[in-house]
């Protein structure tokens, strides 16, 4: 007879842990204890290196500016002037574009709006690092990558309205860009889905021979979806030419990074398992972030396989338009995240380096405002969401399918019908 | 016996089961400390520990799949999947395990999971806050599929619900969460307060799984329908002198065919409106179950009045909705033919 | 023209198609080197090469997934899901991202992606090797669903597939892989050799898809039916000695409306077959359209012969199979009322 | 204007790597380069250790039986010779049904039967390595956990017959058992689903303050499923009390563990970036998987969080009784596989100990054979699969829904009516 295996002995009681965060609504936030590697102290490997080798970085910070506004260490990517120029005014001009959208929100011209403040460094900086024709699977924090990649704002304003010059024709949430010509590929309300059809779009590219790279990018809460596990497990079969980013802002609507597994391990870190290269980046340091991507991007390219990028980094403003951060944190936490304002880090490197100055900052500042507003007047002047709706109301019906089936006709046909009749006169 | 608009009677079904029965656990995305998006679970963590309402990664098939887990422990497990258009990361997990397990363990296992939802179009939310899934787990067995139109009916509803012993999906039309919505988007919004059934009673009630309610009486046709098309369909009814009789099925599966069956075999004539994508939508169903049943009472074809079978357009809000134009048309087609 | 089974055509329809167009690349589960379990893609990795054609991880959600970025890169990927009732873990990219890029685009990102799989049981596999998930597509819009039920039109269905500019899921009745099944299991099976749409001719052509087949024209009662349950249909047909039209419909979406509604205005009756659970299936679209364009032709109710609503229990096999008897019964219903 | 970002560069040209098995069929298999550590080399922290410092063990092998069957290093677990004798017999138990049924669904008695030969010692040995009122949540091939147990092996076949004494009422396909009060979780057609449920379960019992923990299960093939990822998210997330082993055969069914991410890392270090523990094992090592799933549970019970177990074995046999493998590896590569047959390594253990012999083996043998065989026949007097579905008719429509709605019932009487038309007599 089997013999009966042991039974329970007298255990401790167990308990499950839920994570929260340091400070609530009321709290003093002191980031004090948080531990910030110093600029230049992590070191730099060759981008050929074998990936386990990359592993401690997952764990530490690679940094470049220092407090002074120096550029130091191995990592510093010896950008000239003029490029680091370039990258402070999209950073600028993201920062006002969002701005005036989120105003724009407010006085009812839209539905909803997304800003990405505290984060212009992560995009931008990705885009110079990365080349013109390499592919974008982003998030809805990404718009620093079209920014510098020049796609019209005023295009951007138009989806944004849902107007008559949107070029997804009034079908998408605002903010949900997507535009081939410029490596942005369509943006998903679904979380995480973008991140295996990066690797996707990156096994394609090796299929064929080609030479373009990949970059997938998921906010540190849609890690936990399978798609995040999906993206590394085909990226590391496969040894997919894709950067892997994840944009840890520490916040996914109200849920602090802790409740996506941050407690326990850096989101870089995910990569070990995967034998997969990973780096941990100072998101608010634009030279840290060229780098890194940059080292990618090189590895990538010669077929040294996928890198998995954490940009740490503060979600400085609440999720969207729906949103009230000072529900569930601390009122003005941001100003003490330690890692600081990206522009104002980017700006003050400048400013050491005697290649900028406030006067000159000023007079961008003004261009860049009246660049946007002159956007803004353009795109308004094709119409803003509420007088959207009524209009070629027959191409809704187009583009389910290639060719429209009978029964998207008929329903079209109704549709006008009941447009006709609701509106009191004739439409096409 | 309280005012309460939509949220409010989630928020307070929540508070009498948790209070009543320990092992009730609510968990999702957002739902612990701040309470949901929607703030139906607001206040809960703070009632009932944080071992009782906690926030959940964003990761519905963990969610969904960990709830199984609980569920097998012994506990209630009632989810929140933040938006209905994200329910399909998890969809594996319910329809290959929670719907099943009590099938396939001849009973030794019973999965007593509510999954609440939040559905529907009328918001704006463009493609990915607007759809209304509720056919593709009605095609499932073993799901049971429940849709409340009001305050009252959302609190009963979903204390039944919990305490149902089989899995449940439990769509709220976040369109009607503060206001009852005619369909008539150019006009000012109505709160609930103005409803009767935003009376709602203090403590435990249920409104029972499986039964419809006929909320308006009438003889001309019958009009089968649910969430917030009830509103839409009974102010189409009495804009147009249409004396139907309006049926709120609130449960999917299991039907109640035999409200059904009564109603048309005495009107003659059904319309079947549903705000979801047509093609195959649960509609379909409804009209296949009432010519199988009431063939030779009808004096015209059932008419479907649906979403149209496209993604839910960011901009074309109301041409996409079945509105009250819709409602209007399909009424003459129904009663004229 | 060859004799094929059913495999034999899909694995040609294969070879044709990568042969002349090196955007074409198969992946999945076991479908490389070993050709997949049921032998679909046998020989495509030896040759076309091991990045035309390979193995994949157990990972439904990443084979969808880079599919759809494959395709936006300007490949055709044809990927294997191993068994319909594993489709799920991709449901969210099918439903949520290949079904709607197009669309949210504005056409900008086409996505002709393949999903085939084989579906449905006969095969004693149990709960969950014998679904017929086909109504969870066709409620998507954006999707095609085609279902083959010869070789000479799983090859020609398939190829057009490929070739269709949108995102077609492609479900292959497994129970007739290797011959014609007439829902007679304790009868000796028939090879595909001797049912004269096992000849295949060779190289390429298409069956259009949206294009449904009259298989049987008949005067007393059409038929809609498609995949293995056209077999039994035909059978039932016969052994009744019923005049039916029997109509394969091929693709559900989108339906070749014109051919059902000619066909039932002749014969004033129609029986519905699906193999799949009954309750909002897609038999229920089809009895709703049938009734919505035909009702005054009508001269009894559409009838529904369906799985029943319960998971597909092993042992119980032929009970829950939609078999000759239950296929007489219900030709005796529409036939007799 | 906004500065154009540069553009791409004359880049080597990109190639897809599809990872092949090392042999394939009419290859001679030569596993002599794979690194095995020898037994007792692996350190053993203690149980409460910080996850971190077990992460080195993720790419050791945790062995307790050297080549001579002697029990050595810090992970031997000092096991009283009735419990290996025990165990040695529960193994053996494991084979000799697996190979009676599968002869059994070769002569046609059911549809299908999956074997776990190569593997007994992980399923065996962690039935006794855990307490019995612990929970299990399997895949296909722990019927070891079962029969450890003390399952009756006649339950068993009557499930695999679907006859009339089959717990689960013909509903399942063969040997998915599903058996609460021996902690044995329902056994899912669908891979990877168990795991998450696996840690919700853990997640209740810290919930209730229960000392119960739960261990999850997955081959290596299914870790590439999302729900592995959720179950290591919420697991690390909650510091829930449970064991996840994923059975590293090397094989899903035709893939090799390649193409679910093992040639840049091993299974076990997915566990480093979820900040939760990992060790990796030698899973024909008796020994070694009872001290591993013993170290975890202490570490689970004490509130020290989850661990992720590889345990590293061969699939000796095809992957079911729809498989031949010979058709995509070498035929007799289990012969060469270093790691042994886990029975015969347990009994050499016993054997040198001087607390077994050829003699009480050999009459263990028939012993065995004798039991299963009277199992057996015991069961197929309660029917085989081909006489099974016409009787009980009526039950195939319950337990969908605790009651039974409209809709079930009638179809219950439609399928009544069929099946006395079919048969030709009445039935209930
Ligand atoms: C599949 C899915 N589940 C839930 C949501 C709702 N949702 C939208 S944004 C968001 C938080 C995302 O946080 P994170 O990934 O950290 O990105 P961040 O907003 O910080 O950039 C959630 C839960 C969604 N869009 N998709
Ligand atoms: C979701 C899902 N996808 C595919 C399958 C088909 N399938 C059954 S077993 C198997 C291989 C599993 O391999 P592994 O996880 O290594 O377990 P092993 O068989 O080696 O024990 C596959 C692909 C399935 N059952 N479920
Ligand atoms: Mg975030
Ligand atoms: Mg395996």
């Amino acid at each position: 007879m089997t013999e009966p295996v042991p039974t329970r002995r007298n255990a401790p009681v167990l308990a499950l842990h839920v994570p929260e965060p340091a400070y609530r609504p009321g709290d003093t936030p002191d980031f004090s204890s948080l531990v910030i590697p110093a600029a230049g102290d992590t070191p730099r490997p060759e981008p050929s290196v074998r990936a386990g080798e990359t592993h401690p970085l997952t764990t530490a910070l690679v940094r470049v500016l220092d407090e002074q506004g120096a550029a130091v260490g191995p990592w510093n990517p010896r950008l000239d002037p003029d490029m680091l120029r370039a990258m402070l005014r999209n950073m600028k001009v993201v920062r006002v574009f969002d701005d005036r959208m989120y105003r724009a929100q407010r006085q009812g011209k839209t539905s909803f709006y997304m800003k990405c403040t505290g984060e212009e460094a992560i995009a931008v900086a990705a885009a110079y690092a990365l080349d013109r024709e390499d592919m974008n699977f982003p998030t809805y924090r990404q718009q620093g990558l079209l920014i510098a990649r020049g796609y019209p704002l005023e295009t951007m304003m138009c989806q944004i309205y849902s107007n008559a010059a949107d070029p997804l024709h009034g079908r998408q949430l605002p903010i949900m860009y997507s535009d081939k010509a410029h490596g942005f590929f369509s943006i998903s309300g679904n979380l995480g889905t973008q991140f295996p059809q990066a690797v996707g779009w990156a096994m394609a590219s090796a299929i064929k021979g080609d030479s373009r790279i990949a970059m997938g990018w998921i906010g540190e809460g849609a890690t936990a979806e399978g798609d995040f596990h999906s993206a590394l497990t085909f990226a590391s079969v496969y040894q997919a030419p894709c950067i892997l980013a994840v944009v840890n802002n520490q916040w996914a609507i109200s849920s602090f990074s802790g409740i996506a597994g941050a407690e326990q391990a850096t989101f870089a870190s995910r990569a070990v398992g995967y034998g997969v290269a990973g780096l941990r980046v100072d998101g608010n340091d634009a030279l840290a972030v060229y780098a890194a991507v940059r080292w990618a991007a090189e590895r990538a390219r010669s077929n040294g396989g996928p890198t998995l990028i954490e940009f740490f980094t503060y979600r400085a403003e609440g999720h969207s338009t729906s949103d009230d951060p000072t529900g569930y944190r601390p009122a003005g936490e941001e100003q003490q995240w330690p890692l600081g304002d990206p522009i104002a880090r980017l700006k003050a490197h400048l400013v050491s380096l005697g290649e900028w100055d406030d006067e000159r900052d000023a007079a961008l500042d003004k261009e860049i405002d009246a660049e946007v507003r002159k956007a803004q007047k353009a795109a308004e002047s094709q119409g803003v969401l509420p007088e959207q709706g009524f209009d070629r109301i027959g191409s809704m019906f187009e583009d389910v399918y290639a060719e429209t089936p009978w029964h998207l006709r008929e329903q079209r046909e109704q549709a006008l019908a009941e447009a006709r009749e609701y509106l009191g006169h004739d439409i096409a | 016996m309280t005012t309460r608009n939509m949220i409010q009677a989630i928020n307070d079904a929540h508070r009498v089961v948790m209070a009543s029965d320990p092992d009730v656990i609510v968990f999702g995305e957002d739902v612990g400390f701040f309470g949901g998006v929607f703030r139906a679970t607001e206040g809960l963590q703070k009632a009932f520990g944080k071992t009782r309402c906690f926030d959940a990664p964003i990761s519905e098939g963990g969610i969904v799949g960990s709830a199984i887990g609980m569920a097998a422990y012994g506990l209630k497990p009632v989810i929140e999947i933040q938006f209905a258009d994200y329910i399909y990361p998890g969809y594996d997990q319910i329809v290959s395990e929670l719907a099943r397990m009590r099938y396939r363990t001849a009973g030794e296992w019973a999965m007593p999971v509510v999954i609440r939802s939040p559905y529907g179009g009328g918001i704006f939310g463009g493609q990915t806050h607007s759809q209304s899934p509720e056919a593709l787990f009605t095609h499932i067995a073993g799901m049971k599929t429940v849709i409340p139109s009001t305050p009252y009916d959302a609190k009963g509803l979903l204390i039944a619900a919990i305490e149902d012993p089989d899995p449940v999906v439990f769509f709220e039309p976040k369109r009607i969460y503060n206001g009852p919505f005619d369909g008539h988007h150019d006009r000012p919004v109505t709160p609930w307060a103005k409803h009767p059934a935003s009376e709602v009673p203090d403590g435990h009630y249920t409104v029972p799984l499986g039964k419809a309610a006929v909320v308006r009486a009438g003889e001309a046709v019958t009009i089968l329908t649910y969430g917030t098309m009830v509103h839409v369909a009974l102010a189409a009814t009495e804009e147009n002198g249409v004396d139907a009789e309006v049926i709120d099925l609130r449960t999917l599966v299991p039907l109640d065919i035999d409200t059904i069956v009564e109603s048309v075999e005495k009107t003659g004539r059904c319309l079947v409106v549903q705000e979801a994508t047509r093609t195959s939508g649960f509609g379909a169903e409804l009209a296949a179950l009432v010519q199988e049943r009431c063939f030779y009472h009808l004096e015209a074809p059932v008419v479907r009045v649906a979403g149209w079978d496209t993604p839910y357009p960011h901009a074309y809000e109301w041409v996409y909705f079945p509105g009250p134009l819709r409602m209007k048309n399909a009424l003459r087609q129904v009663l004229e033919s």
